[in-house]
């Protein structure tokens, strides 16, 4: 069909300045390294205050390291060491939007440091460990075999009309009481009950 | 049984505002026209609007909220109610310098204004959006009182756009590319792998909703859409898409939006939203307050396409009774369904069961724990279960 | 030929917020979700608004205001953008205290809480509403500089309510009801007299739209909905229904909404909104600011059916083209058209004619005249001209 | 169909408060009587402001008397008399809707003397005049002939494709300037456009 020709020609520079993506095999990275030991000085600085000084995550903040073999517990913690399967996700990740309320403001050295202190807080390197954009992309995560493609559907119900299920066997469950919000149910609680200080709030006075 | 209208008739009986009286509002006059150039919903309506589970996350910049369903009706979702996911807050992106770049394994790289892409012939449809943790919280148990919080992550909107087929052929693919990296302009720079397959089908660059542009929730001035998928896919903000041979395996496709298994192995990739209904009348925020005929109402939907069929249960699935599905029935659109029937404080275990053009039914919970466990959050599309008691109260339970 | 769009290029060029830069929204947090728990648009798009015509009424609550139609994309009007038309301005309804009295030649006269309005089983459809004066400024000559002011009195929502059949089965019509008057609750208490064979065929009861109840402005809570007709027969803020055996000639069908013809006789009665259309791109609010490829765009809608074709002429109808109906093509809703061609500075006398699904075809502005006269004031439905001018001004023109 | 059942059986106090509507034939007239010399007093008080002292209207507000025989003219003027068919409509709008300000304001009996005093104003009775529920369906409006049922469709326009019209002769007429509400498309004057006060000004401005 023919071009619209809409639009202008994207330059190199133009490009390079947002193309900030990084692959598993390494494609995207920028040249560069970063220790595990200058990490560590970054990290509490930058990161600590919310992930927690040995990534185990402050308050309800995201939990960074640990978990590992919890998948299969009743209660898995899933971090870049239990549950990622790839280091470039941690370089990439952290690049395009930490630390949360300053994203796209770290070097791209200061990201290989903290990176490197991550993996290392993961136990995935040693403390003398330098991470390069040579290096990352031959990091093994403990966790890199653990995804498949998706093979729904899997579960197969079929259109049943009549006796599909046993009335006598049937086990019926409530809801658990005092978790939802419901500030909205009472009279006149209903602009503030949709908001996190708001329901909060009417949490309490509950 | 049924429970007596109080408030309602004792407000009502004090008003001399009702026959044979003439209103207050009858014997003056209003506001005129343009007073509101883009108007406001009723005063009385300030009840009707989105709502946050507090406790599912640190706070509320990345955060999400639920559509009220319950006091929805048709199948559009008004822009001012949509339900909002966001990783960084919400962007105030002036339209003027958003850009849009394509690049990566194509031809000529490009550089769009938002002007340049409201040049391109457009193309509006009726599509659901829906984030793949609907329902995530009761995997484990029925937590929520309330359908807002069981299915509210959920909203419909008549999308205007350009097909990214149309824009993809104006850079030129190269043969190597298969997959596409969609992201977006906020502070999270939102990223996500697209195969090349969807983005060819039914993939829509889109910048305006229910007839005017995009909301600032929703990625104004441009967002992508992936119809029928999950909404994390669908970049709001869009700033970037890039075309690879492999996909990228960024944190919200690894870390995130991966389905655990109970063998410690998860899923990638689970795009698809598959079939799924709830009864919206009654539900635990519509009790039902009259005996008498009822119209049990509801809404189906499916990432695979058409709903074809929804069934209904008074007796938690024991027996299925036919309901008809009303008004417009479009692919991978909010569907009504209807079933009028009587109710005289007789107790019901209500659910519904969508089917969809393709023969999918609807699964259990049952059926989807035996097959998933219950660590896995995302995309549980059972059957579900509302209580309704002799007084017309409404539950949410589950039934194993 | 073209415009160079250079107030777009200058503040582009002074901007950090292009690549290869980081924007400045990229570099920071926006704000949380339920910030606003009922939405608003951006910042950005202040300017998509109603707007009046001042000098067409004395005063603004008597008065009428415009949706932006070269805003607008889809089919969908959002709520905030509908037009408005008032008699006695808007009235702050409490639902709770709002009734619907039907009565006259009745089985049994019955007055309807909202309550037990919304326990009937509800339908929901996507219909225009248009005022039968859209246009009417411009029988005697070209009077409107935009296609707000030429054409847009006219919105398109997804409607829910009850039938008004369902109703009158309610009370049992007695064989010698034939009309129906229909009253608002407002200061003007408008009222129309409906033949019940339109309310017994599509006439609906309608307490929301686009999925949330009714605004202010259009009936809150509770408004009639005859689709395809002239808009004020849609009563607002409805109240009373009362069924008799002859029409009632009030004020709204003989003083006004009736069309005066050359000799000085009437038609009354006048209640369809016939076959129309117009294009939206380019138009003068959106002129053309670049040669090439360009979507020639427009709406199209008849209160007859269903759109069945639309054509294009360049040149003042002298030779016609067809174009692509895209998107629902549904009876008496809002029907979108399209055309991808060519401008290269050419000066165009561009026009649209559509024909419904009964054959009709929309006449010229000389047909009508000669039809008509210069003194009907509604019901112009006229093929409509834009002259776009070689540096791509495009303005409004009539050619006889 | 079985009935739904629901809403209240109306009475026939709820339904009389309500229903105001009138006929031509006179059907819903409440009993009473008005004259047009009381009337004369209480449209100088209550209308004339609006209306003007003889009906010919103040400023761009309604003309209530007047016009006859111009309804073939260029500009016709539709008033009361020279275009209304039936009286009952006069005295059902006056109760529905005037005065403007305060509708519903009036009683059965000042409905009365108003609409007398109207028709006299209109030449349609004498200054003697009584009007009451009996004698108002027999009033004849100068204009009771004048409508008929539309007829539409009345223009008859073909699908022609080519050669529809001859470019030669076409004449092409441009807008009347200077009409036109522009405000919005000046820079920043958008939201006050939009409305009668702010569009006033910025017609003043222009
Ligand atoms: C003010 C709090 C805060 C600070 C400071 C912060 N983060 Fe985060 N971090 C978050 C939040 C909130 C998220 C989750 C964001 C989301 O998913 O929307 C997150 C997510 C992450 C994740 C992904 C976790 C997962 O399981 O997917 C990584 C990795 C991370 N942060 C690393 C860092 C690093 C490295 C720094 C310092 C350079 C940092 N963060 C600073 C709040 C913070
Ligand atoms: C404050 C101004 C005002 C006053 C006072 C007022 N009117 Fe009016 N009148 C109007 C307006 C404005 C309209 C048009 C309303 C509309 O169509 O929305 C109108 C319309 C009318 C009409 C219909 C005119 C037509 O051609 O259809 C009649 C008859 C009328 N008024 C009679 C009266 C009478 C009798 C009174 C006093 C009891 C009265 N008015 C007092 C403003 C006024
Ligand atoms: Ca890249
Ligand atoms: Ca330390
Ligand atoms: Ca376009
Ligand atoms: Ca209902
Ligand atoms: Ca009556
Ligand atoms: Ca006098
Ligand atoms: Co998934
Ligand atoms: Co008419």
């Amino acid at each position: 069909a023919e071009k619209f020709g809409f639009g202008k020609t994207a330059t190199a520079e133009e490009i390079a300045g947002w193309d900030i993506d990084i692959r598993p095999d390494g494609l995207g990275l920028p040249p560069g390294e970063g220790s595990v030991s200058e990490g560590e000085a970054l990290y509490e600085q930058l990161c600590a205050t919310c992930h927690g000084l040995f990534g185990e995550g402050e308050g309800r903040w995201p939990v960074l390291a640990g978990g590992k073999g919890t998948l299969t517990e009743e209660r898995p913690t899933k971090t870049v060491g239990s549950y990622w399967p790839y280091a470039s996700t941690l370089f990439d990740y952290i690049r395009r939007a930490m630390p949360f309320t300053a994203p796209r403001s770290l070097t791209d050295e200061q990201v290989y440091h903290i990176t490197a202190y991550v993996l290392y807080l993961n136990e995935i390197v040693d403390d003398e460990f330098v991470l390069t954009h040579e290096n990352l992309a031959q990091i093994e995560m403990p966790n890199k075999d653990g995804f498949f493609v998706d093979p729904r559907p899997d579960a197969q119900n079929t259109r049943c009309m009549k006796d599909c299920a046993d009335p006598k066997t049937m086990k019926i469950e409530g809801t658990l009481k005092g978790i939802t919000p419901v500030g909205h149910f009472i009279e006149g609680a209903d602009a503030p009950a949709a908001s996190h200080e708001g329901q909060e709030e009417l949490e309490r006075e509950k | 049984g049924g429970v007596a209208g109080t408030v309602f008739a004792s407000k009502a009986a004090a008003s001399s505002n009702l026959p044979p009286m003439e209103p207050t509002w009858g014997k003056m006059l209003g506001h005129g026209v343009v007073e509101y150039p883009y108007g406001q919903p009723s005063k009385y309506e300030s009840h009707v609007v989105r709502r946050t589970v507090p406790w599912l996350t640190a706070e509320s910049i990345s955060s999400i909220s639920m559509s009220p369903l319950h006091d929805l009706k048709g199948i559009i979702t008004p822009n001012g109610l949509v339900f909002e996911r966001y990783h960084a807050g919400v962007p105030q992106i002036d339209p003027e310098e958003h850009r849009l770049m394509i690049h990566g394994l194509v031809e000529r790289p490009i550089i769009f204004t938002m002007e340049d892409l409201m040049r391109f012939p457009s193309v509006s449809e009726i599509k659901f959006i829906e984030c793949p943790a609907n329902g995530g919280m009761e995997w484990k148990g029925a937590q929520m009182e309330a359908l807002q919080f069981t299915h509210g992550m959920l909203s419909c909107c008549e999308w205007t756009g350009v097909p990214l087929r149309v824009l993809l052929d104006e850079v030129g693919i190269k043969p190597e590319g298969k997959w596409i990296l969609a992201e977006g302009a906020d502070g999270a720079h939102m990223s996500r792998s697209i195969p090349l397959e969807k983005a060819l089908d039914d993939t829509l660059v889109v910048y305006a909703q229910n007839g005017e542009m995009l909301r600032p929730e929703q990625g104004y001035p441009l967002r992508l859409l992936n119809p029928g998928w999950e909404g994390n896919t669908s970049i709001k903000w869009l700033r970037r898409l890039e075309v690879g041979d492999k996909p990228w395996y960024h944190r919200e496709e690894t870390s995130k939006y991966t389905d655990l298994m109970p063998d410690g192995r998860a899923r990638k990739f689970s795009f698809v939203q598959e079939t799924n209904s709830v009864i919206t009348n009654p539900c635990p925020e519509n009790p039902i307050k009259n005996s008498g005929l009822i119209e049990i109402e509801g809404l189906a939907w499916s990432g695979r396409g058409r709903i074809k069929q929804v069934d209904i249960s008074f007796d938690g699935g024991v027996s299925w009774v036919p309901a008809n599905l009303k008004g417009l029935v479009l692919s991978k659109s909010l569907t009504r369904f209807s079933l009028v029937t009587k109710w005289n404080g007789q107790p019901w275990l209500l659910q519904s069961r969508a089917i969809d053009e393709t023969g999918y039914v609807q699964p259990t919970l049952k059926q989807l724990r035996e097959a998933r466990g219950g660590n896995s959050i995302y995309h549980k599309n059972s059957i579900h279960t509302w209580k309704v008691a002799n007084n017309g109260e409404v539950t949410n339970v589950q039934i194993s």
